[in-house]
């Protein structure tokens, strides 16, 4: 009835509408990011009892990330090392840095140094170092450059579009098997205009057959 | 691989207070228990490492398992921690399984094992396939095994009246004895021990006695397995035993012996058996069991013939059987030939089939039965010329002055017995009811038990010392397989909770300052390996392989005594005959709860027995004559249109009468189940239930035989029968009985009938294609897919007529499993296996009883009598209870459908195909509208209905205000290669998929290595799931059938291989290989049709179509075959 | 209404001269009332004192749903265990209640839909609080398929939301269909529901501010939209209202068409059959106006509408409970047929298991109720016994709730593996929660007679002699 | 004078009468006009002279682009970005894809049908000149009404309302803007 409705509020219900959609729209846009990965995730770096550079001990003293994570291309888990990795050296370089007490305590004691756990998938997700790094994927492909990290951060969400995205075109990610280790070496596919060929070559040869059925990861 | 992450870290108060069942470092170095770990790593050097340099290494090795953390780190996600070893551990990769041999030892044998470990925490056990005989298989209770090492409710503390002691002071306990009776050569010191293969043992027990020589030691076991030795003696004057070779036997009698299941070596018999009944093709042989017993066994439910008679009359049966198969010998055995309602054609019709397969036949005697029907099977056997061929005698290791526990009992009752050591049993239990063993060991000045559980025994007598005994598996030690071969029990795990081995007890008693088990079994090792052999590498071969070569005893030869048996037999005794008034009573052995020692075993209480198929409980067996004496058979209703139940069932749960039972003016109480099968007037009593003092588990699950059991009667008795008017609720897993004429286990004989109808195997060995729905329809693949390969049709899925087609499975391999009916014997171990392997919860009695089991797989048991009324409506046939069922198992489980129905209908997509054949789950993604579990005609989807892993099993209903979380203990049980599911999801059988996986990967991985980086198909043979390795009969095979060469492939080629509900055209991947049956057409008894053919003859085809030629002439038509 | 009139006029000869018999003749608002006492009397409901037996009515009402709230939480923070299913019956009473209150709901729908299609004007009087029955069983329906899923709080995975998981749902699933099926059955009936309230949202929102409530005034105001009665208006607002009668029409028969299809399209004999979805539309409409009937008559006795819901409305209501009851019967019937027909031993089983096994009694209550019970119709004294008839609508209530789970749990308790067979028995938090969605229906039925005018004003006012504006002499003028 | 009115209302007491006038209104050639009436008048759509509406074009384009919608969406969602063998049915069948394009078919309809009728009706509109007729209650109840806007060219206040004296419209009133 007029007498109560305002002349203005013919135009409310118009306003309403827009705003309502716009507000949709942020709230659609806000759950897609903040609650995935992307964002719960990427960019997690936490301090850790020792603040390991991987910059350094890669760049600079030029550690394969085999001589640390010895069994990634063994067993499905990249082992953490052990205090007497760390020790072999730092038993002579550094050997009484403070920064280092929690790892001769390890070495001594065997208690382990508790390292934040960072790159990780959720329980029912079963991931296999081995797989992978044995058939031509980088370990940057999904936990970044970390041979230019000071500080370890989660560089790739590691949701399972993120898995499934290489799953289905592998030849677009795929590495030569001796450039698995090397963080900075090109993907196939990149090196120049041969590339894609030889990735797509790679991938025939070698029968890479990624699963994007639940059973590869979810057992 | 990930999942070990994933156990939170103790909180510091319960590191600080509550058992650590991992141990700290400063532990470590005080225990000598982590060498376990030592020896696997490193056999050959093993020994260098002795004493401290042992002690140093073990110094420097952490717990490898990693810890959760606690609290939250800002909004993302809760902290977690990585910790790796402090030292790396050679040879230990962190995600990689390892598997060591050891064994379980059972009364006098062992089964012979493969552990495999997590980091140093055994997860599975597998059969030792260098042991030949078991061929890698294992027991249902060596797969459960492995529950009761992390069972909460284990002793975790040694005590002295109650309170907790140190291991000092039991130390310091046991030398006190020691001293003690050294100044009375033992007199007052007693033992009573279970019985025991270890050389070792008996090597430490001849130490012992030579300390102590006036000291009591006595050995016990409640039930028996082995034949008695008394029937050797008086056979042959020597201390043996036998050993069956039932691969060789063509002809098998079984007089009331269940060598498949109960028997000791039954693992190795099964397989045997399995040999001798497999046929893979038209010139395969079959063997012949007779099978004449009281109970019904799942021994007997594979009998070809099989006659119900009371154990007591077992005798009267041997003497006339002997009669039957030694002519010379009849007139000495007439006396004792009784009648006892067996038709002499049967005995003459199956001793001249022994007969006419001498060397190749075999007769066997169940343990239970007095040495005189052993005395008389061996001369059977004699005379049927199985001695040498299909049964071989191996001397026995007697051990001089072993006493009884009735003469402990006399001793302890003139006060001669100061002090009592118990090793392990449970005799407050178990024993015979007339010794009053519990008021007997209270009258015992000092008690020292020594128990994996604080039971019966404990509770007995106020002041007992109780040792925590070792788990089988945080032990050093050894045993003896059926056939004496040595094999070592080797430890995977410190000792959680500080067991003590038997051995290191003896050991200290006898005086050894410090005894170490590992010591103490290389010395005997060592010595048994003879001379020449280095003690190192004897051990190092020994606990690599897991046996120990060529340390069984040979088989000697031995000439049968006339004189000895019939001075055994004595005076002819009269047969009772058996009525309602007066029943026999067996005392037998429960299929899972053994004599009790398992009860508190979740695994096993919730697996259903295998032929009553009632779980948590035990139950009076009774035939149906008896029920209908005793007026309980079921009423069924006006219109039956399937066959009567054979129990009543309210509300689904079946509501059994309860009874009063009387044994010798002794009385028990328990619920009756109506068992189809039995000898008339005998009733089955199980023992093993109604735990009074046990974990939560198996306390007050089923009823106590022991009280009725005494011990002039220890295996049968008489008595009677009264009811109380009360009922019970017992948790049957199967409701229904029959198969109504279904065409679900296709059978048929072996050898053709006497007027050949086409039906048996030797005329249509495709017999399987003249059965079921499809046997008259046309192809569900249609022309096009009738001339495929197998392989083509695993890839392409030809659709016949169907408008739709199929992606193609473009895997590199296609999984499929082959389930051979035939061989499959029903003994649940791979139930359990399956359990296992896949994390699978126990749900307790109530959810059982609701049908709320999670199994991923179950053995469907079937009677058949063949009197089903054909019509729709019922009939006579349908109102009464089979009397002499046949049996037919089938072991159900996900057949992996090419066209599964259940993917059709889930929303979420959480189930589908991957490219490889497997009906996938994927629990993260399933919401549980369970419409996947309506839809699966095999039944075979199980769901989440509680939080069955996080809640406990009696506070399901009480939601949020009950407990959350799973103990530390049991998630160490768990395996980190499956998911844990939670509530509220499906799930089911997934070919062992993480198996499947880790081979794929790990070939891959190899192979890359090689150079050979584009072979990424499996050799056939790597991948075995489960259930099938665990299999005692090899009745499943799993493999690729894109592989045509693969054992599954050939398996599936078999031509009595079929699809269960073919007709549905779901396409499983699991197939079925139809049960034959081998009756001898000259026996009395014989049926030219398997009951469930005849039955499904009655109900499919019509009575026009006489013999049922129809369908055999519509499946020629279609195959082309014969 | 108004407009059916109109357009077949405009539309070719022809299909002036097929148009459906109309055979009633009777009166549709009876006593020759004028407009005005139409409103008033609608109105008045709304607008008087609350009744005493209402707030009686209420409370009680609200603490019988009260059960389904305390059922339902109990569910959710425990696990789907607290109610009877196991294997083999993995669906029981959650999906009888679903079907049986999905079907309650779909006689509002072709009320308001078909009957407006086939031009039977006597549905004006039933058709709001027949759409607001549909929509307060669509409901009590939902919760049921929403709450028995293991995992509810995952549920969203039913929609095609993207994201990280990149999975889809799987479009072949019948429940799938069902989720799209009952969310646009539940959106489009409260779309056609609110279209036909807005002009007697206006009146109200008038009339209150003329009463001085200012507030409801403002709501219903808020909801009427601004309707102003202008001709122009109702031109268009008759095509929408016709246009989503017309597809109001085929999403009804398509709604439990698909519902039936959760069980034509499994593999369970007894389940996987084909005359389904005509049989449960054709069981739908009967357990519907069984509902309607036995909302409606209380209703009309408690309020006096008898002028409005005349004696000619029952007899219409009656004659259509015997005929979906009869072709309900038939179904019953050609269902054994069939499976005797058919030959397959596991559907012929199923079926003869039915009617003798275990739960044969609920066969055969199902039987007296469906079948025996509206035979009773045929009988014009019947018909016009209101309280007989309400007694007998009653019992098409249950019978049509038997008839699902005589379908869903018989099916499944002994299907193909005799090993699997099993009993299903309800525990006592489904049977309140089933019973505590009566008093949820009730809740939002009694707040909906409270506080929305129980029968369409426009509709009814237009159906009256007086609208005629070519002066004919009463109902049957013309048509 | 004052502000330009709105337009002019008149009063009709019964159907017939709102209809033979609504004749003259239209004969006379009016085109802002418009009828009030409590309930929908058969036939006054054509006494007024109004076409037939377009509220049915709006619903069938709804309808196309739900049936569209849901085709698309499942051959999308199953044979193109995700496809997964599911009980070996093919990745996409218009078979299976029919029964949710067909509800879509039929929520985009009312959807499109709702929206349409509410923009071509110009509402929601809760504040109109016609809604601030005192007698306009009656309008819902019993009344019927004829407004005249003056925005109509043949607008003219004394013959307009002339007229609709002369057509039976009784208390024919000048309506604030």
């Amino acid at each position: 009835m007029s007498k109560l409705f305002p002349k203005s509020a013919n135009t409310l219900p118009f306003q309403i509408v827009i705003y309502l959609v716009v507000l949709a729209g942020i709230a659609t846009a806000g759950v897609t990011y903040y609650m995935t990965p992307k964002y719960t995730r990427v960019g997690y770096a936490p301090v850790q009892p020792v603040p390991f550079s991987h910059a350094q001990h890669v760049q600079e003293i030029g550690l394969d990330c085999r001589y640390c994570h010895s069994n990634v291309d063994k067993s499905g888990h990249s082992n953490i090392p052990s205090a007497q990795t760390c020790m072999n050296c730092h038993s002579v370089v550094k050997a009484n840095s403070p920064l280092l007490a929690p790892v001769r305590e390890s070495a001594e004691k065997g208690t382990p140094v508790p390292w934040v756990w960072i790159h990780t998938t959720p329980d029912y997700a079963y991931f296999n170092h081995a797989a992978h790094v044995n058939r031509g994927v980088s370990c940057v492909e999904c936990h970044g450059k970390v041979n230019e990290m000071d500080v370890v951060s989660h560089s790739k969400p590691l949701s399972m579009a993120f898995c499934i995205e290489c799953h289905r075109d592998p030849a677009a990610r795929l590495r030569d098997p001796k450039d698995v280790f090397n963080l900075n070496s090109p993907r196939l596919a990149d090196k120049g205009p041969e590339g894609l060929k030889t990735a797509q070559k790679f991938v025939h040869d070698w029968k890479v057959t990624p699963p994007q059925s639940c059973s590869g990861c979810h057992r | 691989m990930k999942r070990k992450f994933e156990h939170p870290a103790p909180s510091e108060r319960e590191q600080l207070t509550g058992p650590a069942y991992w141990r700290s470092l400063d532990e470590l170095q005080s225990t000598p228990g982590f060498r376990a770990q030592m020896e696997r790593e490193f056999p050959e050097g093993a020994d260098t490492l002795e004493g401290v340099d042992r002690r140093h290494f073990m110094k420097i090795m952490a717990a490898s398992f990693a810890l959760g953390g606690a609290g939250l780190a800002g909004c993302r996600r809760p902290e977690k921690f990585i910790l790796p070893y402090g030292k790396s551990v050679e040879g230990v990769i962190p995600g990689l399984p390892s598997c060591y041999a050891t064994a379980m030892p059972v009364r006098k044998w062992a089964i012979p094992l493969l552990a495999e470990t997590h980091q140093g925490r055994p997860t599975k056990l597998e059969g030792n396939a260098s042991f030949e005989p078991h061929g890698g298989a294992a027991s249902l209770a060596a797969q459960a095994s492995i529950l009761d090492l992390y069972d909460p409710d284990r002793a975790t503390a040694h005590t002295k009246a109650g309170a907790t002691v140190t291991r000092e002071q039991v130390d310091q306990i046991l030398d006190t004895i020691s001293q003690n009776y050294a100044a009375t050569q033992g007199a007052g010191l007693a033992f009573l021990a279970e019985e025991s293969s270890s050389p070792t043992r008996r090597r430490l027990v001849a130490a012992l006695r030579a300390k102590f020589p006036r000291s009591v030691w006595a050995e016990y076991e409640p039930v028996t397995d082995e034949a008695p030795i008394a029937a050797a003696q008086a056979a042959f004057g020597a201390a043996v035993k036998p050993v069956y070779h039932f691969a060789k036997a063509k002809r098998i009698v079984s007089i009331d012996a269940d060598f498949l299941q109960t028997e000791a070596g039954s693992l190795a018999h099964a397989r045997g058996f399995a040999q001798g009944r497999r046929v893979a093709k038209k010139s395969d042989p079959m063997n012949r069991l007779y099978a004449v017993e009281s109970g019904l066994t799942l021994t007997g439910s594979m009998a070809d013939h099989r006659l119900r008679l009371s154990s007591s009359h077992m005798l009267s049966f041997a003497a006339r059987l002997a009669a039957a198969t030694y002519q010379q010998a009849v007139d000495q055995l007439v006396p004792y030939v009784h009648e006892i309602g067996v038709s002499q054609a049967w005995i003459n019709e199956c001793a001249n089939d022994l007969l006419a397969q001498k060397g190749a036949a075999l007769v066997v005697a169940g343990a239970h039965l007095p040495a005189e029907v052993h005395a008389l099977v061996y001369g059977i056997n004699v005379a049927i010329g199985a001695v040498g061929q299909t049964v071989e005698f191996i001397p026995i290791e007697t051990t001089p002055g072993v006493s009884t526990i009735s003469a402990l009992a006399t001793a302890i009752k003139g006060g001669s017995v100061k002090t009592l050591v118990i090793l392990g049993g449970n005799p407050a239990y178990n024993a015979p009811a007339d010794l009053g063993w519990a008021a007997l060991q209270k009258s015992v000045g000092e008690v020292v038990r020594v128990g994996y559980h604080v039971d019966e025994t404990t509770a007995a007598s106020q002041g007992v010392v109780h040792v925590v005994r070792a788990h089988y598996l945080e032990s050093w030690g050894d045993a003896r397989t059926v056939d004496g071969t040595v094999v070592p029990v080797q430890p995977m795990i410190q000792p959680l909770f500080g067991g003590l081995t038997d051995n290191e007890i003896i050991a200290r008693i006898t005086g050894e300052k410090t005894p170490d088990s590992y010591a103490l079994v290389a010395t005997t090792i060592t010595g048994l390996a003879g001379a020449g052999a280095t003690a190192e590498k004897t051990m190092a071969r020994f606990l690599h392989d897991g046996v120990l070569a060529k340390s069984a005893p040979r088989p000697v030869a031995v000439r049968f005594s006339v004189n000895g048996v019939r001075q055994l037999l004595g005076a002819p005794k009269p047969v009772i005959q058996f009525s309602a008034g007066n029943v026999e009573v067996r005392f037998v052995a429960d299929h899972k709860m053994d004599d009790g020692r398992f009860a508190n075993n979740g695994w096993l209480q919730e697996c259903p027995d295998p032929i009553t198929k009632i779980s948590w409980d035990n139950a009076i067996l009774v035939s149906p004559r008896l029920a209908k004496d005793l007026n309980i058979e079921p009423k069924g209703s006006a219109i039956q249109v399937a066959r009567k139940e054979e129990a009543e069932f309210t509300m689904g749960k079946q509501s059994a009468p309860v009874f009063e039972l009387t044994v010798g003016g002794r009385k028990i109480r328990g619920p009756v189940h109506i068992q189809p099968g039995l000898a008339n007037y005998t009733v089955i009593v199980p023992l093993g239930y109604g735990r009074s003092v046990t974990g939560r588990v198996g306390k007050d699950a089923g009823f106590n035989a022991y009280p009725a059991r005494a011990s002039d009667a220890m295996h049968v008795a008489s008595g009677t029968l009264t009811n109380t008017g009360t009922r019970a609720l017992l948790a049957n897993t199967q409701e229904h009985w029959s198969m109504e004429g279904r065409d679900i286990i296709r059978e048929a004989n072996y050898e053709p009938a006497a007027t050949p109808d086409g039906k048996s195997y030797q005329e249509n060995p495709a017999f399987v294609n003249t059965i079921g729905m499809e046997s008259h329809a046309p192809s569900n693949i249609g022309p096009v897919g009738e001339k495929m390969t197998p392989q083509e049709r695993a890839v392409q899925i030809p659709r016949g007529n169907s408008l739709y087609s199929t992606p193609k499975f473009d895997g590199h391999h296609q999984w499929g499993m082959s389930i051979d009916l035939n061989t499959c014997i029903g003994c649940n171990a791979c139930v359990v296996a399956c359990q296992a392997e896949n994390n699978i919860p126990i749900v307790g009695k109530e959810q059982v009883m609701r049908g709320r089991e999670m199994h991923w797989i179950r053995i469907d048991r079937y009677y058949s009598d063949g009197q089903i009324d054909g019509s729709a409506f019922g009939g006579e046939g349908n109102k009464m209870l089979p009397e002499e069922p046949q049996i037919s198992l089938q072991p159900m489980t996900c057949v992996h459908c090419e066209l599964a129905p259940c993917e059709t209908v889930c929303p979420v997509n959480a189930t589908v195909h991957d490219d490889e054949g497997i009906n996938t789950m994927a629990y993260n993604r399933c919401i549980g509208t369970r419409y996947c579990a309506n839809n699966c005609p095999y039944k075979v989807r199980r769901f989440n209905f509680f939080d069955w892993n996080q809640r406990k099993l009696d506070e399901l209903y009480l939601g949020p205000l009950a407990d959350f979380g799973t103990p530390e203990l049991v998630k160490m049980a768990k395996n980190p290669e499956v998911s844990v599911r939670m509530r509220g999801v499906m799930e089911k059988c997934t070919y062992c998929v993480q198996r499947i996986q880790n081979a794929k990967i790990q070939h891959k991985v190899k192979m890359t290595r090689e150079g050979k980086p584009g072979d990424v198909r499996v050799p056939d043979g790597t991948i075995k799931a489960a259930c099938e390795q665990t299999c005692p009969v090899g009745a499943i095979t799993f493999g690729d059938i894109l592989d045509p060469n693969s054992a599954v492939s050939k398996a599936k080629a078999r031509e009595q291989d079929y699809a269960v509900l073919g007709y549905l055209n779901v396409r499983p991947r699991t197939t079925y290989s139809g049960k034959l049956r081998n009756p001898n057409p000259k026996m009395p008894d014989y049926k030219p049709l398997p009951h469930s053919r005849t039955e499904y003859d009655r109900k499919n085809v019509p009575p026009s179509h006489d013999h049922g030629h129809a369908p055999a002439a519509h499946g020629a038509a279609k195959k082309g075959a014969h | 209404m108004a407009h059916a009139s109109d357009h077949a006029a405009d539309a070719p000869a022809i299909l002036s001269e097929v148009k459906p018999a109309v055979l009633p003749r009777a009166t549709l608002v009876e006593n020759n009332r004028s407009f005005n006492w139409i409103t008033e009397k609608i109105c008045g409901i709304i607008e008087g004192k609350t009744p005493t037996w209402w707030w009686v009515c209420f409370i009680l009402a609200c603490f019988v749903a009260s059960f389904t709230v305390a059922g339902i939480t109990y569910l959710v923070i425990t696990g789907v265990g607290v109610w009877g299913h196991a294997n083999p019956v993995n669906w029981a009473w959650d999906i009888v209640n679903f079907v049986f209150w999905i079907g309650i709901g779909h006689a509002g729908t072709l009320i308001s839909a078909i009957l407006c299609l086939l031009r039977q004007k006597w549905r004006t009087s039933i058709n709001r609080a027949a759409e607001a029955m549909t929509i307060f069983a669509v409901v009590c329906a939902a919760i049921f398929p929403v709450f028995h899923v293991g995992r509810v709080w995952y549920a969203w995975y039913l929609f095609p939301i993207p994201n990280s998981n990149v999975i889809w749902q799987n479009f072949r699933s019948p429940l799938e269909w069902d989720v799209f099926a009952v969310s646009t059955y539940g959106t489009v009936s409260v779309l056609f529901w609110y279209i036909g309230l807005i002009p007697d949202l206006a009146v109200l929102r008038d009339r209150f501010f003329n009463a001085g409530n200012k507030i409801r005034s403002f709501l219903y105001g808020l909801f009427a939209m601004g309707w102003r009665g202008s001709n122009r208006h109702w031109s268009n607002y008759e095509m929408a209202y016709l246009i989503l009668a017309g597809i109001s029409t085929p999403l009804v028969l398509s709604v439990h068409t698909i519902v039936s299809f959760d069980f034509a399209v499994s593999l369970i004999p007894g389940w996987h059959t084909t005359i389904f979805p005509p049989y449960f539309v054709a069981g739908a409409i009967f357990s519907g106006f069984g509902m309607v009937l036995t909302l409606m008559l209380p209703l009309r006795a408690v309020y006096g509408l008898q002028d409005l819901i005349t004696q000619y409305h029952i007899d219409c209501m009656c004659k259509i409970t015997l005929a979906t009851g009869t072709i309900v019967g038939y179904a019953y019937g050609i269902e054994f047929f069939i499976a005797w027909y058919g030959a397959n031993p596991y559907e012929g089983f199923a079926f003869i298991n039915r009617a003798f096994g275990h739960y044969a009694w609920a066969y055969w209550i199902m039987i007296g109720c469906n079948v025996i019970t509206p035979q009773f119709f045929w009988f014009k004294a019947v018909r016009n016994n209101t309280a007989l008839v309400w007694i007998l609508s009653i019992f098409v209530n249950v019978g049509m709730w038997f008839e699902r789970f005589v379908i869903i749990v018989t099916s499944l308790a002994r299907d193909f593996l005799p090993s699997s067979w099993g009993y299903y028995s309800p525990s006592i938090v489904e049977i309140f929660t089933f019973f505590g969605t009566f008093g949820v229906f009730s809740v939002l039925f009694l707040l909906f007679i409270r506080f929305l005018p129980i029968m369409p004003m426009a509709e009814l006012k237009a159906v009256t002699p007086q609208a005629d504006v070519h002066g004919g002499h009463g109902a049957e003028g013309k048509h | 004078m004052a502000v330009q009115p709105y337009g002019v209302i008149a009063t009709f007491n019964t159907a017939p009468e709102l209809y033979h006038a609504a004749e003259q209104v239209r004969d006379a050639g009016y085109r802002h006009w418009d009828c009030i009436t409590p309930f929908p008048v058969h036939g006054l759509d054509k006494a007024m002279g109004l076409k037939r509406s377009i509220v049915p074009r709006i619903s069938l384009a709804g309808g196309i682009t739900g049936f569209i919608t849901g085709m698309t969406m499942i051959w999308w969602t199953g044979a193109v970005d995700y496809p997964l063998i599911v009980g070996g049915k093919p990745l996409f069948s218009p078979m299976f894809a029919f029964p949710v394009s067909y509800e879509l078919t039929i929520l985009f309809t009312a959807f499109a049908t709702i929206i349409g009728m509410f923009l071509v009706n110009g509402l929601p509109r809760h504040y109109h000149p016609v809604l601030k007729y005192d007698h306009i209650v009656r309008g819902m109840d019993d009344t019927f009404f004829i407004v005249i806007e003056a925005r109509d060219p043949r607008f003219n206040l004394a013959n307009t309302k002339a007229m609709l004296e002369k057509i039976g419209g009784a208390a024919v009133t000048e309506l604030e803007p």
